[in-house]
Formats: C-alpha cells, structure tokens, sequence
C-alpha cells in the first residue's frame, strides 16, 4: 500500500528556507504570501496488510530515521488501499 | 575585452573567477551586482560558483529571478558568451538556458576534491584550447552537482557534441567507478545548441595557478579568451 | 541570614552571595528583569568567573600581539602591515542536543567574532570528539556535525582547511565541538567592540530576534518562567546566507568611517553585547527593547535581552551617519534599527517604549561577577591510570598486522571522509589544504604565507593534565613547523567536566598551567580562547581536552613541506630520539582497552631544537617532506608519509628500543623529514650545530614500507594495503 | 487560507534522497519499504478569497518557482477555509 509521511520544522523553530522562499514570492509578485515553510513528503510503498500495524511502523521510521524530532513534526497517512 | 562576474546575494567563487581572470590571465573583468540590468561594454559573462540565495528550495531557483539574469539571458540570445561554473551552472539550468537539471550528490554529501575529467568536444568556444580525450585534473566542489536530463534530451546532445566534460578515470577511462556524483554519463559540463552557452560542476578559475595545485583550468578560461579575440578581430574586418 | 529575594536569586543560578554582591553594586534590590540579566552575565559561560583567576597564569604578550584576550578575537602582526585575527569557541552543549544546527551555529558565532573585529574570515578550523562509533547515536552525531559545519562554511564561502577529530568513550553523552576561524586584516583596518561618544547611535543589524536559543537561561520571574518555558528547548537554527550576506554588509561598512564600535550578538545577545561594548568604552547605553525587529509576538524585554538568535551585530556607529549605516544593510537586504544611544552615565539603561524597565551599571554586568575558587584536588584514581605494567604486553611477531590494525582506528585513520565535505579551496588562496600536518594559505599581495593547525592530544591529559596540555601546545608547533612556519600565537579552548568537583578543577588547573609552562618556553603567546565547563552526563565527565589552535608565518611559499614522500631516493631522517615509552598511547589503548601508563616525557627545550632544526632545514630548502611524530607513533608517521606520497620507503631503525615502543610509543618532540642524498650532510651539520640528535632510517622508493631493525624485518607491507587500511577505515564505519 | 504545495521528483528521475532513505528503511529492518521517494512539502498561507484564483496562483506559483519542472511534478491544495 502506498503511504505518505509529511515531516515540517516544528513551530518555534526558525526555517530559513521558508523565509527565502516567502520572500523570492513576494519578488515575483505574489504580496499576500506569508508564513512559508518548507518540508519535505516522504512517499512510499509498504507490504499490503492491516492500516493499524502500518501507521505503527510508518511512526516507528519517522522517529527513528525520517525525522529530526528535535526540531521536525511529522505526521503519517496511508494513501490507498490497492496495490 | 571585458569580462562581467556576477555577484548574487550568496555568490562566493566570484573572487575566484575575478582572480584567475583578473590576477592570473590579466585581463579586464568588473563584478556585476545582481540588480544590474545592462550588459553593455561586456564580452563574455561568468555565472560563479557559490550558494546564491544560499541555495534555499534548489540552487539557483532564486538566483534565476535576479534582475541580472534578465539581462544575462537577452545577452545568451544574442550570442554573447556565458561560462556557469558550479551553482552558476544549477542556475543556467535552472534559467532553462541549458537543458537539465542537477540534483543532490548520488551519496547526499558536500564533495570538495580534484578529479579527472575528459574533454569531449574540442572543437567548442569553451574548449578550443584542448584536445578530444585530453584529461583535465580540474577541482570540484559541491552538494548538487547529480547531473539529470531525459533519454530523449540526451540523445540529442549527445549527436550534438553538447557534451563537453565528463569524469573519468586519470587515464581517460569514463566509468561509473569514476562518477563522483552520479551524473547521467557522467556529465561534468555541457553546451547548448547554438555554442555560446555552458555550465560545468568543476571549477577551472581554482584550477589557474601553480602554487595552488595546477593549470589545467587556464585551457577552459584561455579558450573563452582565444573566442573572444577572434571574435574581436572578426568584427574589425567587417 | 537570608537575603530578600534570595529565592529568586537561585533561580537563576546565582549564589547568596553573588546576591548580596549585585545589591551592593546596583545600590538596591534588583528587579526581576535585571536579576535576569545578572543571571546570564554572571553565569560561567559569559563570566569566566571560575576560569579566570588561572587563565591569569597564560603569556599573553609578545612583540607581535597586537590584540591580547578580552576582545572578540586576538590579533598577531605578521607584517607588511597585516595581520591575523583569530579565535576557537565550543558549541559542545548545542551539538549534543542537535548535532547539525548546534555544529552550523557554533562555526557562525565564531565566524561573527572575526568580522567583527573588522577581518576578513579566510580560513576555519575544527576539533572534534565522539564516543564510540560503533554506536548508532555516534555515528549520527558526527555526521550530522561535519554536515553542519560543511553546510555553514561552504555556504559562507570560507574554505575550512584542517582540522582533527578523536574518540573515546568519555565523549559518549558529551561530543565536542570546537570551530575555529581566523581572519586577515590590515593594521589600520582594527575594530573594537567599545562603545564610546555620548549620542552615538546603536544600531542592532542581521537577523530579526525571536526566542531562540534562550535554553540555557533561567528566569527571575515565575511568569515569564512559564512563558518561555515552552521554548526552552528551541533549538538556534543557522541561517549561512544571512550571514554570508552581514559579513560583506559589514565589511562594505568598515569601508567607511562611520563605525565607532562592533560587536557580534552571541551568548546573551543583546544583554552582553551592549554592556559589554558599554564597559569596554567606560560609557553607558540606553535602549529601547520596543525598537527591536522580532519575529514573533509576545515577546517581554527579558526574552529580548537575552534571545541568541543568530545573525545579529551590534554597531556603534558616529552620530548623523545613521541614514548611511542604513543604506549599506538595505543594499544587503538586511534589518538596521537604531535601538538606542550611548550616554555618559555608565549605566545599561533598558526601556519598553516610554518605561524604564530595568537601570544596572553596565561594568558591573560585564565585569564585576565575583571570582570562584573551587578546591582542586588530584584525584584518588590518578594513581590508578598511571599504572601500567609494559612487560605485561605480548611481544609478538606480528607487527605489520599491529601496524595496520592501528591505521585503521578512527582516531588515527584518515579524516578524508570529514573534509572531502568541506570546501578547503573557495577564495583561491590554499596552497596546503587538508591532509597534511598543516594547512598553508598565501597571504593575498605578498610572499608570505601562514599556516594553521588545531590539536587536542587528549589521550595524554587524562593522564598528566598538565604534560598532555603541554603536548598539545608543542604538538600544534610542531605540526606547523612541519609545514614551514615559524609559530607565531594561539588560542585555545579549554574544554572540562564540572569544575565544581575538585577533582576537575584539580585537572583544569594543571592542564592550566602545563600550557603556560609550554607558551612561555616555545614562546608564543596566547591571544584569545574559550573555556567550556560541565562536559558531563550522570556522574562522568569526559577526559580533560585543552585544544590549541595555532597560526605560524612562512617567510617565503618557496619553501613550504608536506608530510607525504614526494621523491623517490630521498634520504629519510629522523629528528629527535626514540625512547622506550609507551604510556598513553594508542597501542596500549588497543592492546589493553584502557588509557593508561605515565606519560612520556616532554623536555620543551629539546622540543624547541627539533622546531628549529627543521625549519631551519625547510628554509634552506634542504628538506623535502616533514611529518611529525603524534597517533600511534614513529611507525604510524612513517606510513602516513608512504600513503601520502603514495611511495615506498627501505629504512632501518636504531636498535636497543622494545619493538613496540620503538613503532608506536608517542614520545614527542620527533619528526621524520626527507632530503636529497646530497643534501644530507647540510642537515647532519645543521643537527650537529644544534645540538638535536639525528638518525638516518633509509631511502624513499619502491611500493613496500619496509622497516628493519637489526637487520631483522618488523614491518612489510605493500603501501596500497596500509593505504587500504587507513583510507578505508572513516567511509565503512559511517557507511552503516 | 491556508495552501499545501507538494513537490516530487518526476517518474524516471533519479531521486538519491529517496534511495539513500530506503536503504537506510531496509537497514533498520523495515524490509518491505519500496519506491520511497523524497520531495518538498511547501506550507503557506494566502489571503482570504477564491479557491480557484487561489489555486491558479499556486499553480503559478509552482510552475515559476517551487517547483523545477523538469526533473519535478507538483501538486496544490486548499487545506482549509477560515483563517
Ligand atoms: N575535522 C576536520 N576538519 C578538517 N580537516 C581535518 C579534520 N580532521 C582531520 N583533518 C585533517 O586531516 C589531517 C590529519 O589530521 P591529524 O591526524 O589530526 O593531524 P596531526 O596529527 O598532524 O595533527 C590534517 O591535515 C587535518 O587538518
Ligand atoms: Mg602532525
């Protein structure tokens, strides 16, 4: 199954990038943009099986691998049924 | 002869490109400040290596809406020379003035090192001064430099003689063994179609002094040199 | 009798007594917001308060110092009117908590210390230690610190030319990391962080402020406590661009002669920045915390006052030169706010727009917090470490399997791995970049050069505080004598456990004063440096680890050595003499799995002919290759030199020596040079004349390292394979 | 409003990130992640209006800067109404 994990600097936290980007936007035009921040989305495919025990997994690699808990949030979803 | 090096929020091989230029092979260059609009009274433009706008989303993304480049892109079109060395070439690419794009280094690192690479076409204005199949022992230095472009972009490039630099072994052998970075067939520098363009990840302005490890870059920055005067002769006969 | 207010006093971090000092220098009981700033002024890291007294002890004069400590960096003449700022600093707290912003952060506020003193940074330096790396959270520490320091100085575009790292397992809750930056200026071209002339504008440029970094503080205020407690843990993040950008804003600004006095927001931001550029000029300032640029809501004039929020100078600029300050950071894109005046009063005045929310003499924040003398006491287990029994350790015949094994130990294996990350070349000025004992770098318009090293011989200070900080000191001379440069100064970073127990404080004051003993016979002054206290977790403390950071002049980049064999049939010499030591080293280390033995001697005069010898022999061009003695000892150098070189070498050393201290003992003052067979008999001369003792172990050539002692083989090996091992070695490891 | 820009590296194009990531997945023992692919996640919020003018320019947005669209595909939502 296909699954999504969606890893942010967490609030409070300054991100740099995403005051480069807001303000590359505003250079371009686009005045009202405020509040960028940039992420990164983790897509990937998992053994097809029970949504519960692949929620717990994708958890498991985001703490330990796919995110910085230090300074990223992250949040995890299963994004079909199918192969 | 004038030279423009461009200085954009975050360039810092500029005083390189200035020094080999300038220092090394006495010629006349000015910095062009990114807000600049006129390219007027220049012969050949250098997009130096850096981290323009400290390389936040892509390198050179940001870079690429500078007014300068603006003014950059009417010279390209006009024919005029553009060397971009390292993120001057992300942003070359990323101005779409050169096909492609370079994504992260194949191991995720930042790579400083010396390297062979071979010329492949000599018979180019950023070239001339080589031979096909002369190794060059050029210095890189950069965290993006994974050169991609589709198969059928490739191809045409590749008939075309677009390709100009790839690493290789030291003794001219282009293997995967031998590809720092992961560059599709090992591409270290390339053309665009009508010659007047390119972009390499290897930095020859580091590569103009003996003291300083070698001169194996003077034949790429000497070769903008030798197209320059030719083309200054050429325009005083007509 | 307990003070009013004593309560609050322990919050943040202060003694009773201290208290009672602060009531006596304001002349009243401080308010919540001032106690928060005696809070960070006076705590150990802004206040030096129990390292100073001994730091006393340091030279730290000499014709050529131009900037003793006390400013933001120190600075050394080295001629045709230039000179070298420079200064090391330890972000080991933040690294251990998060690795790449704590690395990323600790290279900016050092890089800030340099410009700020009106310098060009043209070089950085680092020294690095962690646990085990067989440990995954090792491993991650050290990658994610060499990619934050590769990130933050590549983007600056200052190459980052030599470094060191080790491990031991003290380091395992407490990594260390120390940047180093060093700056070129002209004489006439120094700033001084001193806020002088009544009126004069101060003028907060860079980074907007928000409520970053401000962990380390406590609060007076129980509400403002809960506040800021959510953000405790706010980890600084870096922003290179923004200060690549601030760099060349500030040197463009120095350009003019509007700039009275700078300073660099590093730890306690605004609060040491403005009273310490108060204290220095003798003058006050009265500032607005309402004119602050934030970027977020809610902050209170405590959280602004203290926030460490990257990116951010302090300029004292001459009155009526606002608009043009100005000018230059809108060029940049970067915020310039006048945030206050100078006054006359000495007092460090803060309002929140038309309120004055807190008044305290601004020399006595900076300056004044009383001194600490803590017990030191050698401890119990001293004893313990010393005690090792050599004739215990197997003699075996194996020692080209020892040889290799050695190689292939984190500790002495290639650190390729590390500065293949980092830009050594940017700005065209390296002319020995990393991978030598000596980084080399011309000095633009002339023909000089100077070469810079970074050395923490940890191992040997756990052992002997004070020998081991001595090593440290002779080892980084050595290493740029190695590369041609006569030493010129250095700066420090002392990094400790908690001083509060004796028997830290015990090692810190030895380490101390092996270190002015080491400066004042080698003679080079100390110019500037950083103490880091409290590298402990639970009930361990890491290994005593002072690190000498060193600039030394060559006179002509004529005359310049690497450490690798460059010729074939070069003689190879020894410089110095072998002895049967083996204490502390990493054979023993590896063969036993503890540090321990007594240290070897150190004779700092024998020491100083060595230096001279060789870099006599280097200017008189007689020397091809130097490469001094440390890690793993004459064997290790040996290999080193073939791996570097990629050659081979026949030698024979002097007998009468057990095998194994003769290969890897790590007695100092030893460096193996090559020269031309006819250029031997200058540098035996030379020794002779001298005085140092001399041995010549073989030719260079082939592609086996063979060394013989006695005629009997004890080392053979193909120089790729030795290669094999010590290249190898970091990229598996990390590799996992 | 609030807006998501999802930003991927397009089919057939190398993605290093992603192979590193899942190599790492499969050394930690997640031995059935496959095709793990890593991209941007760009989080921004616009001023109150239309949906459709608000997409449009996210699209714009995407096309001209957040996205390099050679070698990335691009995504855009809305992800909520009130501010
Ligand atoms: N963290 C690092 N950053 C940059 N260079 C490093 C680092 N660690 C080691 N090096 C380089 O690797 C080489 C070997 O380091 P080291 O063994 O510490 O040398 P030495 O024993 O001569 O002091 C030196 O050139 C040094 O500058
Ligand atoms: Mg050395």
């Amino acid at each position: 199954m296909k699954a999504r994990v969606l890893i942010s600097p967490k609030k409070g936290i300054a991100d740099p990038q995403g005051t480069a980007v807001e303000q590359a936007l505003h250079t371009l035009g686009f005045a009202g943009v405020r509040a960028v921040r940039v992420g990164k989305v983790i897509d990937l495919e998992l053994p097809e099986g029970d949504h519960t025990a692949a929620l717990a997994a994708l958890t498991c690699m985001s703490e330990q691998l796919l995110a910085n808990t230090v300074v990223e949030a992250y949040s995890c979803t299963i994004l079909d049924e199918g192969a | 002869m004038r030279f423009a090096v461009a200085v954009f929020p975050g360039s810092n091989c500029d005083v390189d490109a200035y020094r080999a230029l300038h220092d090394v092979l006495g010629r006349d260059v000015e910095y062009l400040w990114y807000r600049e609009t006129d390219l007027s009274g220049f012969d050949g433009v250098i997009l130096p290596g850096g981290f323009s706008y400290g390389d936040y989303l892509r390198p050179g993304a940001i870079a690429r809406f500078a007014p300068l480049m603006e003014a950059v892109v009417r010279f390209a079109g006009r024919g005029g020379m553009v060397l971009g060395i390292c993120n001057g070439f992300q942003l070359l690419t990323e101005a779409g003035l050169l096909p492609g794009a370079l994504l992260r280094n194949r191991d995720l690192t930042f790579l400083c090192d010396t390297v062979p690479v071979r010329v492949e076409n000599a018979d180019t204005a950023f070239t001339r001064c080589c031979q096909n199949g002369q190794v060059l022992r050029l210095p890189i230095a950069h965290g993006d430099g994974n050169y991609a472009v589709d198969a059928a972009t490739l191809a045409v490039m590749e008939q075309r003689g677009q390709v100009i630099l790839r690493y290789c072994a030291p003794d001219g052998t282009v293997d995967e063994q031998h590809n720092p970075n992961g560059s599709v067939a090992n591409i270290a520098g390339i053309i665009n179609g009508q010659g007047n363009v390119a972009g390499m990840m290897p930095h020859p302005e580091r590569a103009a002094e003996e003291l300083l490890g070698g001169t194996n870059g003077l034949f790429i920055l000497q070769s903008m040199v030798q197209e320059l005067e030719r083309r200054q002769h050429e325009a005083s006969r007509c | 009798m307990k003070l009013p207010g004593a309560e609050r006093t322990a919050r943040v971090g202060l003694t009773d007594a201290e208290y009672a000092r602060i009531v006596e220098l304001v002349g009243r009981e401080p308010g919540d917001l001032e106690l928060d700033l005696f809070g960070v002024m006076w705590s150990e890291h802004c206040s030096y308060k129990t390292s100073r007294p001994l730091l006393r002890l340091f030279p730290t004069t000499g014709a050529a110092v131009l900037q003793g400590p006390g400013e933001n960096a120190g600075i050394v003449d080295i001629g045709d009117g230039l000179a070298v700022v420079m200064k090391v600093e330890s972000h080991n707290h933040p690294s251990a908590v998060e690795p790449y912003q704590g690395a990323a952060t600790g290279s900016g506020g050092i890089i800030r210390d340099i410009f700020t003193m009106g310098a060009r940074p043209v070089a950085m330096l680092d020294s690095l230690r962690f646990g085990d790396l067989g440990e995954a959270r090792q491993r991650s520490l050290f990658r994610g610190v060499v990619k934050g320091i590769g990130d933050y100085d590549n983007c600056m575009g200052i190459p980052t030319v030599a470094g060191e790292v080790g491990f031991d397992d003290s380091y395992t809750g407490n990594c260390l990391v120390n940047a180093m930056c060093v700056g070129i200026i002209r004489h006439t071209d120094i700033k001084r962080g001193a806020a002088t002339g009544v009126g004069n504008p101060v003028i907060l440029v860079g980074a907007t402020t928000g409520r970053d970094g401000m962990g380390g503080a406590s609060f007076a205020s129980v509400d403002l406590t809960a506040a800021s407690q959510e953000r405790k843990s706010a980890v600084q993040v870096g922003d290179p661009f923004l200060e690549k950008l601030l760099l060349e804003a500030c040197l463009e600004l120095f350009r003019t002669d509007a700039v009275v006095g700078i300073q660099d927001l590093g730890a306690a931001g605004l609060t040491s920045a403005s009273c310490e550029t108060a204290a220095r000029g003798g003058m006050g300032i009265d500032l607005d915390v309402a004119l602050v640029p934030r970027r977020e809501d809610g902050m209170v004039p405590a959280e602004v006052m203290i926030s460490e929020s990257q990116e951010r100078m302090l300029v004292i600029a001459h009155q009526g030169r606002e608009e043009e300050v100005q000018c230059i950071f809108d060029k940049w894109g970067l915020n310039a706010a006048v945030i206050g005046r100078v006054t006359d009063d000495g007092m460090l005045t803060i309002r929140n727009g038309d309120v004055v929310v807190g008044q305290v003499p601004a020399k006595a924040l900076a300056e004044q917090a009383p001194l600490r003398h803590p017990e030191a006491v050698r401890p119990a287990w001293q004893d313990d470490l010393l005690d090792l029994d050599v004739t215990r350790l197997q003699q075996q015949d194996d020692w080209t399997g020892t040889l290799t094994a050695l190689l292939g130990t984190p500790t002495i294996a290639s650190k390729e791995w590390v500065y293949r990350q980092y830009d050594s070349v940017v700005r065209t000025n390296t002319v020995i970049g990393p991978g030598s004992d000596a980084a080399v770098l011309r000095v633009d318009g002339t023909d000089h050069g100077i070469a810079l090293t970074i050395d923490g011989p940890g191992r040997m200070c756990l052992l002997d505080p004070a020998t081991g900080a001595a090593m440290a000191v002779a080892e980084a001379a050595r290493n740029l004598v190695c590369s041609g440069a006569k030493p010129l100064a250095l700066t420090d970073c002392l990094n400790f456990g908690n001083p509060e127990k004796p028997e830290v404080f015990w090692q810190f004051s030895q380490a101390v004063v092996g270190m002015s003993e080491a400066c004042r016979k080698l003679r080079i002054p100390v110019i500037g440096g950083n103490v880091s206290f409290y590298n402990e977790t639970g009930a361990s403390a890491i290994v005593p680890t002072p690190v000498v950071g060193m600039v030394g002049v060559v006179e002509d980049l004529a005359h310049i050595c690497r450490q690798g064999f460059g010729e074939p049939d070069s003689v190879v010499v020894l410089l110095g003499a072998n002895t049967d030591e083996l204490g502390g080293s990493e054979y023993v280390r590896v063969a036993t799995g503890r540090r321990a033995g007594r240290v070897p001697l150190l004779d700092l005069e024998r020491e100083k002919e060595v230096q001279e010898l060789c870099l006599t022999g280097i200017r008189r061009g007689l020397i091809r290759s130097a490469h001094d003695v440390s890690d793993g000892g004459l064997s290790v150098t040996l290999a080193e030199s073939c791996i570097s070189g990629q050659m081979g070498a026949d030698l024979s050393l002097p007998a009468g020596i057990r095998p194994d201290a003769l290969l890897f003992g790590e007695a100092p003052s030893r460096i193996v040079v090559t020269v031309g067979a006819g250029d031997l008999q200058a540098l035996v001369d030379a020794a002779v004349e001298m005085g140092v003792p001399l041995a010549v172990l073989g030719t260079t050539g082939g592609t086996l390292l063979n060394i013989d002692v006695s005629g009997k083989s004890l080392v053979r090996a193909p120089v790729v394979d030795l290669a094999a091992a010590w290249s190898g070695s970091l990229p598996q490891v990390m590799s996992v």
